[in-house]
């Protein structure tokens, strides 16, 4: 069911590219909140993603999150911040399978070997002693020492990342919050408004498949009474 | 000078050469504009593809440099080994893509596109010669193109070559994703927009 | 191989070659025999002439060598010592403070100090005579350093005389980013090779 799971994957925009082209859909709103499980169960499950590429995941994980909850509940509510993050993505993913399209060509086209060569610089030219005007030793001194200044240690990179993570957590804490109250005012309004039970009936599934998200928790203390929506206990992402 | 005396002035020059020579440096060697120059080099390719001769003039901006054809490439293997063609990843050719297509770039730009931060990819590409860099004076910093040699393992004569070129390079969505993502400032990161953080500098 | 083929192929083999080639050499590559090449040479060379291209081949004996037409000498020479005569580009003075603090040192070395590719600045560091290098018999391969000439229009005997060079030459950030790419630097050598002629001459 889930055959991405093992693979190892560079970024959530590859990631969601590779779900997304398995089922053979289009990039849309819509074929993006199909994939949303599958997306937040491989951030779940961790093991393929390298720590400095996690905060790329989350990010893009929240706005998975919201782009599904308002396909499960369509009255939610999202600031026009939300919308042009979410519009953003689409045409973000759509650019990129652009160049992974052309990527692969490009491999190909190296595969087939057909390289051009050049000479080397001045082949066949004596080598001639010319001395460089105005160098001294302490101009060798100053650039040896921008040569160190602009070496970066790959050990820097986790370590920033890590931080980043923290307020990336911190805004999916954000998010939720305000996910929550959004829900349960939508589905106040949804079932007051319902013309019918089946009304009701498609905004209480919709609410359970959150439950399922682990988006919310449900609480209902006797089984006439209003039913309360809390945040879910247990975070996953 | 005569039309066949320039050709003939600049097939010598870029044949001692050997490296991307400037416009401007044959022209000025030669006594004549960069637009007699790029003419004449015009023709010359022309000619070398149309008599399907050894040579192929690659160019991009403002630099030419002569190569062979990459048709003879069977020949000139067993001659000259080249460490050029290696094989790339996945990231690593979508990274030459990206800078091939969009280049002069910025890496904050390339990592808009792939979502995923490219310092490793990119500091490998450069030292393997197939991505060059250039310093700007404003606060964008280095910007990344594709290099000469990158062209030649395509056996292309300029990125114009690159498949699907006028789709990919020039998009103005991607433009204004691109607009949106600049500059990157630490005020923007912490508001957490789609921008990714420059973990590197 | 039919003739027009075969010229091609002579063309992009004598132009990728620094060193004068054996006819029989360019016969086994192209699959024909040394008779036709002499063919083709000659047929090749009276092109040349003809059209006056920049080329010409030199024959002596059995060894070809593809040269510019002597006609364009002029501005040959030009561009030689205007290249020779040039100021040290920024990268050129980076690598050769690398190579003064840390020679003898490798090009893979020099280019993961950098993280750019450093075969061109190389190449005419040694040209110039700044730069020297010396072959290795393990895999190192060649390992550059300062030339006697340059050292002594710098005023000192020895790189040890350069500024602060017992503590510059023992920079931690660079021992440890060396220590980091040491597997990837020895593959790379192992699999790739030096790309640059062994001679220059």
């Amino acid at each position: 069911m889930f055959s991405v799971q093992l693979e190892k994957f560079e970024g959530p925009l590859d990631l969601l590219l590779r779900l997304i082209e398995e089922q053979k859909l289009d990039i849309t709103r819509l074929n993006l909140a199909k994939v949303a499980d599958d997306y937040l169960e491989y951030i779940r499950a961790n093991e393929g993603i390298s720590l400095e590429n996690l905060a790329e995941f989350v990010n893009i994980a929240s706005r998975i999150i919201l782009i599904k909850s308002q396909s499960i509940l369509p009255t939610l509510e999202i600031t026009a911040e939300e919308e042009k993050e979410i519009v953003d993505l689409e045409q973000q993913l759509k650019e990129y399978q652009k160049f992974k399209n052309a990527a692969e060509k490009i491999g190909e086209m190296r595969k087939k070997g057909d390289f051009s060569f050049s000479r080397d610089y001045l082949l066949g030219v004596a080598a001639a002693y010319s001395a460089p005007k105005n160098v001294n030793i302490f101009d060798l001194k100053k650039a040896f020492l921008k040569v160190v200044s602009e070496i970066v240690l790959p050990e820097k990179i986790p370590e920033e990342s890590v931080r980043e993570i923290v307020t990336l957590e911190e805004k999916i804490e954000e998010l939720k919050k305000s996910l929550t109250q959004r829900v349960e005012t939508s589905f106040q309004a949804l079932s007051s408004s319902a013309k019918d039970k089946v009304e009701i009936i498609v905004a209480f599934l919709a609410m359970l498949e959150m439950v399922k998200q682990r988006l919310i928790d449900v609480e209902q203390n006797s089984l006439f009474e209003d039913i309360k929506i809390l945040k879910a206990e247990t975070s996953h992402v | 000078m005569d039309s066949q005396k320039l050709k003939s002035a600049i097939e010598s020059l870029l044949f001692v050469s050997g490296e991307p020579m400037k416009l401007a440096k044959i022209a000025k060697i030669c006594g004549v504009s960069k637009n007699e120059i790029i003419d004449e080099i015009e023709r010359l390719n022309g000619e070398y593809q149309k008599e399907e001769r050894g040579f192929s003039i690659i160019r991009k901006e403002d630099l030419v440099q002569l190569a062979t054809n990459p048709l003879n490439s069977e020949f000139v293997n067993q001659l000259v080994s080249s460490e050029l063609g290696s094989e790339l990843s996945r990231s690593a050719l979508e990274v030459l893509s990206i800078v091939g297509y969009r280049g002069p770039i910025t890496r904050g730009q390339i990592e808009t596109i792939r979502g995923v931060n490219c310092s490793y990819v990119l500091r490998s590409l450069m030292i393997k010669g197939l991505v060059e860099r250039k310093e700007t004076a404003d606060i964008r910093g280095y910007l990344y193109e594709i290099s000469f040699d990158f062209l030649k393992t395509l056996g292309v004569t300029c990125v114009q070559e690159l498949p699907d070129w006028k789709n990919l390079s020039k998009n103005e969505k991607i433009q204004e994703i691109l607009a949106d993502s600049e500059p990157e400032t630490a005020a923007e990161i912490s508001s957490g927009g789609e921008k990714l953080p420059e973990t590197v500098s």
